[in-house]
């Protein structure tokens, strides 16, 4: 037997080199920095090129540099701003409480079988009819002012909450749940410690739906008593064929579209650091 | 244009009409009364007979034929006299090839104006002060334009409430009294009144019944296509008298067969809208277009148009001759 | 909680009686088995890996509602389980891992003096994902004892730590036994540790207990022959035979 | 020391009572049987019990024994069948291409940080915008027949497979990529053994959602030149206020949302047959 | 794969110079670690729970990309890994999850008997969750030994196991390497089975190896004294004293 014991640092080589095992990344690797910019450059240089070419002709896609002026023109004639400040107001509105509805009826329904089999198949149906169809009972029930815009986007903005809740709740890990059985808390806190983070990736990818459908309702709801908004400013751009004021409202709705999406992933990155995935 | 790359033969739009149809020449459109009657009428033999061929899509109505001409899909469509202004006004040029009225226009109008339960409105000067929907780009919101026009009221005597004409939209709206007046199409009205207890209607006193065949000034300006357009303007002028002479077989093939409504439904829709007649001379039409016009381009603060430069009236002793001794003058036209 | 407590002093903690369980894909795992726990005693449970150990603890714990099987068991109020994994929310940091459960106010602090009793101190705002195996399983550990339970289920709870560490964590049981006298039921592979800890060893075979031995040592000290004959009589049990054993 | 071996099975209480530790659930519970019918019978209640006593007037809906004439009536007179099927032809094609379509990008984007620099933003983007407002585009580039309407439509059904089973992907733990990466494997195997499995979750989630945005999509593109449809027969019934029919069009879309939605649901419980969830 | 593989017959198989790896939220947990593994030889590596062997087991296998630090490493082309979680994919099957990555077509079989010699024969086609700890464990050590590779990693691979079927994955283990004489480097926390098996045995401590000793007994029996003399070095290395281990 020989033993080499407290074996001394081994002189040499004290040096930073850095040479680790080089494995081939399976995963996506590391996030690139400003990635966030590149979607949207190259739609805007697509379109630009396009544009400029006339391969995409005015009458079908205004160009870039029209739609700036277009903005610009809407922006100090037409209270662009108030606009789009009205917008958001209904969009945010509808989505509080889209948002809060959903996410209670998951709890409910992703709980409790009762609870799902009377409100999951009522959601499953209202979400198969189209929106549209529905106005009809909304005007009846809500009339057509503010109240209407925001039950009805409150309602659009419900379906994904509630699916991807319902889906996210049960989806969670049974051991989980077996572990706070044995910790002996009640429903409450059930709820509190393990239903709602084990559920909030799949909430986050519903937040990712709700907001853009919120804003997409909107196009819908302004068609509807509106003095103002980019829903209204577009149907009536629709109406008269203004494709350039068209265009100025896609091109804020793909901002707004964007930045929200992206907001909520950011999120999505910072609240669910105890997961280690194949996008870390 | 991006559709066919085959340098066709232009042609300038003061030159006459060519008579010779070129073999393999088609036009697109978008006119499907007309579409479904041909068999039956026995025209569509007249059409292929001049060697004309057509790829008909089920478009008609404005915003869908303006989206089709920009993109180069539609020759033609068959709609009202708003579409074509618009057109104009977002800078898609396209002419007039075709224009009827109503026989008894009046008595037969397009649209109405519904009124709210509860809701007195007997003339028009009742409108002061009413909650009216309004949507600015559709025929139904010039129709109000020259509703308060004809009443005397200007926007500010009466509460423009926008609201979209889409689907029922503007029945549940009076039937929820979320408006007190709104423009329904004619054959709505009966319905409208059986859904709502105490929903009334009113006439408007206004001539809506312009109906006009528009086409992208650039598929007239290719020879060969206003060679078969030329052909298509006789037919459709035949067309539209055999609907006149065979109500029932129209109510049937169209209403019924093609839109889907019941046959007592369809035959009432029909009588509802009347005869349609061809009028001896453009004139009245394009004098009733350019007030519209002048109108619109006021209240909603369009650039001025002459509406001369929509209409080709290249086309206008086309449809007369095929009309012949049916052709209306007076009142009517 | 478990309703079914109706725990008298003089009845046994645990009582297990006839007890079946059996995978649809796997035959029986548990065939007939019965078992009594008296309250404080401290009971090593031992046996081949698959023998249904784990199946066992889940039954006492009340985990198996979708299993079938029969048999009748009766347990204490308070349980509280060791997994064999061991199950950290990974969306909770370590203290609120150990904390998760707890009420009232000194609850953080009873937690962290809870992990610092596992050498975890200074880790609690850890994610569980930063854990290494051992620190995770000492995690676990503290989760189950702050909460003085009435029965103790551990499903090899020791089973990644190194010898120094597992000593410590001995003496911590020991001393949490001591203070709280619950009823244990521990499982390990060691037969070094049960003799060590326990008051008595049982081993499942074929679903049933084929060994149940009280371990009467005055001194727990491995050079204690009685204690030697007792390692022997359990490694024969388990099927080691002498020479394997070497 | 004293030593019981081999203990004799206790004699007495052999029987087949099963007396379990009784632990409060906190998950879900056990699936209820025919779970599946409540919903829809709600529905219907609901919807004939406010017919009956009319607190929903005709005006705003019709009631369901009236959209059962109108159904008779639209089956036997207006070939509801041809409807049906020529909508359901295109939003099988459509969803087809969509989800391939979907699945692929997803693919690039989910395991390429250049390739998700690239594809994620335009997509992110096209999905901000509302449908309706690209058609004019569609129409240009794919003209206004079949080819327009199923290209919309796969645009329309990508987007939800698309955003999910790159989420999916995206969520799958990074431990079983560091297998595989020991493993030594390539690529392909990667994506077929880890990632597809890995993101069927996702993707089936997914489908629910691309199931459904392909039926609503066909009440946008049969606006556009269709002869038949669902899409159409209820914009032909809305111009002409049959608000019968347009009830029958709505029915039929909860029926076959519902249908399709529980049918991927079901697959979903199949195929994840390997998961212990909540919901187990 | 790993691509730095410039391993001569006359080089150790493993190479590790000046290690130091931290995290940010935990200080240095390799500080300048040095060793050599040759080719063929079977090297236990000991220390507290946290000490850094699962960190010094994943740069050897080039998981830690994203790990702060400095060093060099070379090891063989050809590695496997047991991790200390058994790290089966859920999504398939026991026998599935052994032949992962195999090609070939006896793959299958080979999966198969790999199974049946960690006892696992009939079990192919259950799913992870259907595997008690030990039989999870046991499928991870199947998937190593089908693979046949230049370096094995074994991060506690018996830590779940009892006795008995822990001398046969000995067994078996020993089998592999006589037949392939793969350079093994196995994480154990047990002082005894390190003895048993290894060439050399190492015990990391503050991030360095703090002892390197080569076992070099005739008869690897307990009763052997230089068996229990190495032990007790070992075990006071790892600071296990005298009186706690009785
Ligand atoms: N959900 C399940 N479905 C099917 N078989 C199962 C399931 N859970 C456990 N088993 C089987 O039941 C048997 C007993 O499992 P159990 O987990 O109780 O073993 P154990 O004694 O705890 O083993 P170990 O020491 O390896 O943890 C094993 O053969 C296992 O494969
Ligand atoms: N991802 C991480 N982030 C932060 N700290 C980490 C991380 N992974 C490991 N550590 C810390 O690094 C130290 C070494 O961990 P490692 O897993 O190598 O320990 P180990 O020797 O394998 O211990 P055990 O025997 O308990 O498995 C531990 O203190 C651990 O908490
Ligand atoms: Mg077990
Ligand atoms: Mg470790």
């Amino acid at each position: 037997m020989t033993a080499t014991l407290h074996v001394a640092p081994q002189v040499g080589e004290k040096d930073d080199v850095d040479e680790r095992v080089v494995r081939r990344k399976l995963g996506p690797g590391r996030r690139i920095r400003f990635a966030f910019w590149v979607g949207p450059l190259l739609v805007l240089a697509v379109w630009s090129a396009g544009s400029a070419t006339g391969l995409i002709k005015p009458a079908i896609l205004t160009a870039p540099w029209d739609v700036v002026e277009a903005f610009r023109d809407q922006w100090a004639e037409h209270d662009l701003l108030g606009n789009i400040l009205s917008s958001l107001t209904r969009a945010v509105l509808g989505l509080t409480f889209g948002v809060l509805a959903g996410v209670l009826l998951a709890l409910v329904s992703g709980l409790s079988r009762i609870g799902e089999s009377v409100f999951d198949g009522p959601i499953q149906i209202k979400r198969s009819i189209p929106t549209l169809a529905l106005i009809p009972l909304f005007i009846a029930w809500f009339g057509i002012d503010q109240e209407m815009k925001v039950v009805t986007i409150a309602l659009i903005s419900l379906v994904p909450i509630y699916v991807h809740t319902h889906n996210g709740l049960r989806s969670i890990d049974g051991k989980y749940a077996e572990l706070a059985e044995t910790i002996g808390i009640g429903r409450t806190e059930f709820v509190r410690h393990v239903v709602l983070p084990g559920a909030l990736p799949g909430f986050l990818l519903g937040m990712r739906f709700a907001v853009t459908s919120a804003l997409l309702g909107l196009v819908v709801v302004e068609q509807y008593n509106a003095t103002s908004g980019i829903g209204h400013m577009m149907t009536l751009a629709g109406q008269y064929g203004q494709t350039d004021v068209i265009v100025v409202g896609l091109v804020i709705y793909g901002v707004f579209g964007y930045l929200a999406d992206t907001a909520v992933r950011f999120t999505g990155r910072r609240v669910l650091a105890w997961r280690r995935t194949l996008d870390d | 244009a991006c559709g066919n790359d085959d340098p066709a033969a232009t042609l300038e739009l003061s030159a006459a009409l060519p008579e010779k149809v070129p073999s393999g020449t088609t036009i697109r459109l978008g006119d499907p009364a007309i579409q479904a009657v041909l068999g039956a009428a026995g025209l569509d033999k007249e059409l292929s007979a001049a060697g004309v061929n057509v790829e008909w899509a089920n478009i008609s109505g404005g915003p869908q034929s303006i989206q089709a001409f920009r993109a180069d899909k539609l020759d033609c469509s068959s709609v009202a006299d708003i579409p074509s202004l618009f057109a104009a006004w977002t800078g898609t040029s396209t002419k007039i090839i075709f224009q009827s009225v109503g026989a008894d226009p009046l008595k037969f109008p397009i649209y109405k104006l519904g009124v709210a339960p509860g809701v007195t409105v007997n003339s028009l000067a009742d409108l002061r002060g009413k909650k009216i929907a309004y949507s600015a780009g559709q025929a139904q919101g010039a129709l109000v334009l020259r509703v308060l026009q004809k009443a005397g009221l200007s926007q500010k005597d009466v509460q423009l409430v926008e609201l979209t004409s889409t689907s029922d939209s503007y029945v549940t709206a009076l039937g929820t009294k979320a408006v007190d007046v709104a423009p329904l199409g004619a054959q709505n009205i009966k319905i409208y009144e059986a859904k709502y207890p105490g929903a009334g209607s009113i006439g408007t006193g206004i001539r809506d019944d312009a109906a006009t065949l528009y086409c992208l000034t650039t598929s007239v300006q290719d020879a060969a296509k206003a060679a078969a357009l030329k052909v298509y303007v006789g037919v459709r002028t035949k067309a539209l008298l055999w609907q006149n002479e065979h109500p029932d077989e129209y109510a049937k093939l169209y209403y019924v067969d093609s839109q889907g409504l019941k046959p007592a439904d369809a035959k009432a829709v029909v009588e509802i809208y009347g005869d349609k007649a061809i009028p001896a001379s453009w004139d009245n039409a394009i004098k009733r277009l350019q007030e519209t016009a002048d109108l619109l381009a006021t209240e909603q603060k369009h650039d001025k148009l002459d509406v001369t430069t929509l209409v080709d009236r290249r086309f206008e002793p086309v449809e007369t001759a095929a009309a012949g001794s049916h052709v209306v003058t007076g009142d009517a036209a | 909680m478990a309703t079914n407590a109706g725990r008298l002093s003089t009845e046994p903690a645990v009582r297990v009686r006839n007890l079946h369980r059996s995978f649809s894909s796997n035959g029986g795992v548990l065939n007939g088995l019965d078992l009594d726990i008296a309250a404080g005693e401290f009971v090593a449970l031992i046996g081949r890996s698959g023998t249904g150990k784990s199946t066992l603890l889940r039954a006492l714990a009340g985990l198996d509602r979708d299993v079938a099987g029969h048999g009748r068991i009766a347990v204490p109020g308070s349980v509280s389980v060791v997994f064999q994994d061991s199950r950290l929310l990974p969306w909770k940091r370590v203290l609120d891992n150990v904390t998760f459960g707890l009420r009232g106010p000194e609850a953080d602090g009873r937690g962290r003096q809870a992990l610092a009793e596992v050498g975890l101190a200074g880790r609690e705002r850890a994610w569980p994902y930063q854990l290494s195996g051992g620190e995770q399983q000492r995690a676990a550990l503290a989760r189950s004892l702050v909460r003085e339970p009435q029965l103790l289920l551990a499903d090899e709870p020791f089973g990644a730590l190194d010898a120094l560490t597992r000593i410590r964590m001995h003496a911590l049981l020991r001393k949490l036994c001591e203070t709280h006298r619950p009823a244990v039921l521990l499982v390990t592979h060691d037969v070094d540790e049960a003799i060590v800890l326990a008051d008595r060893v049982i081993v499942l075979d074929a679903g049933v207990v084929r060994t149940d031995v009280r371990v009467e040592l005055a001194d727990r000290s491995r050079s204690d022959p009685a204690f030697t004959a007792l390692r022997t009589l359990l490694l024969d049990e388990l099927g080691v035979d002498e020479e394997s054993r070497r």
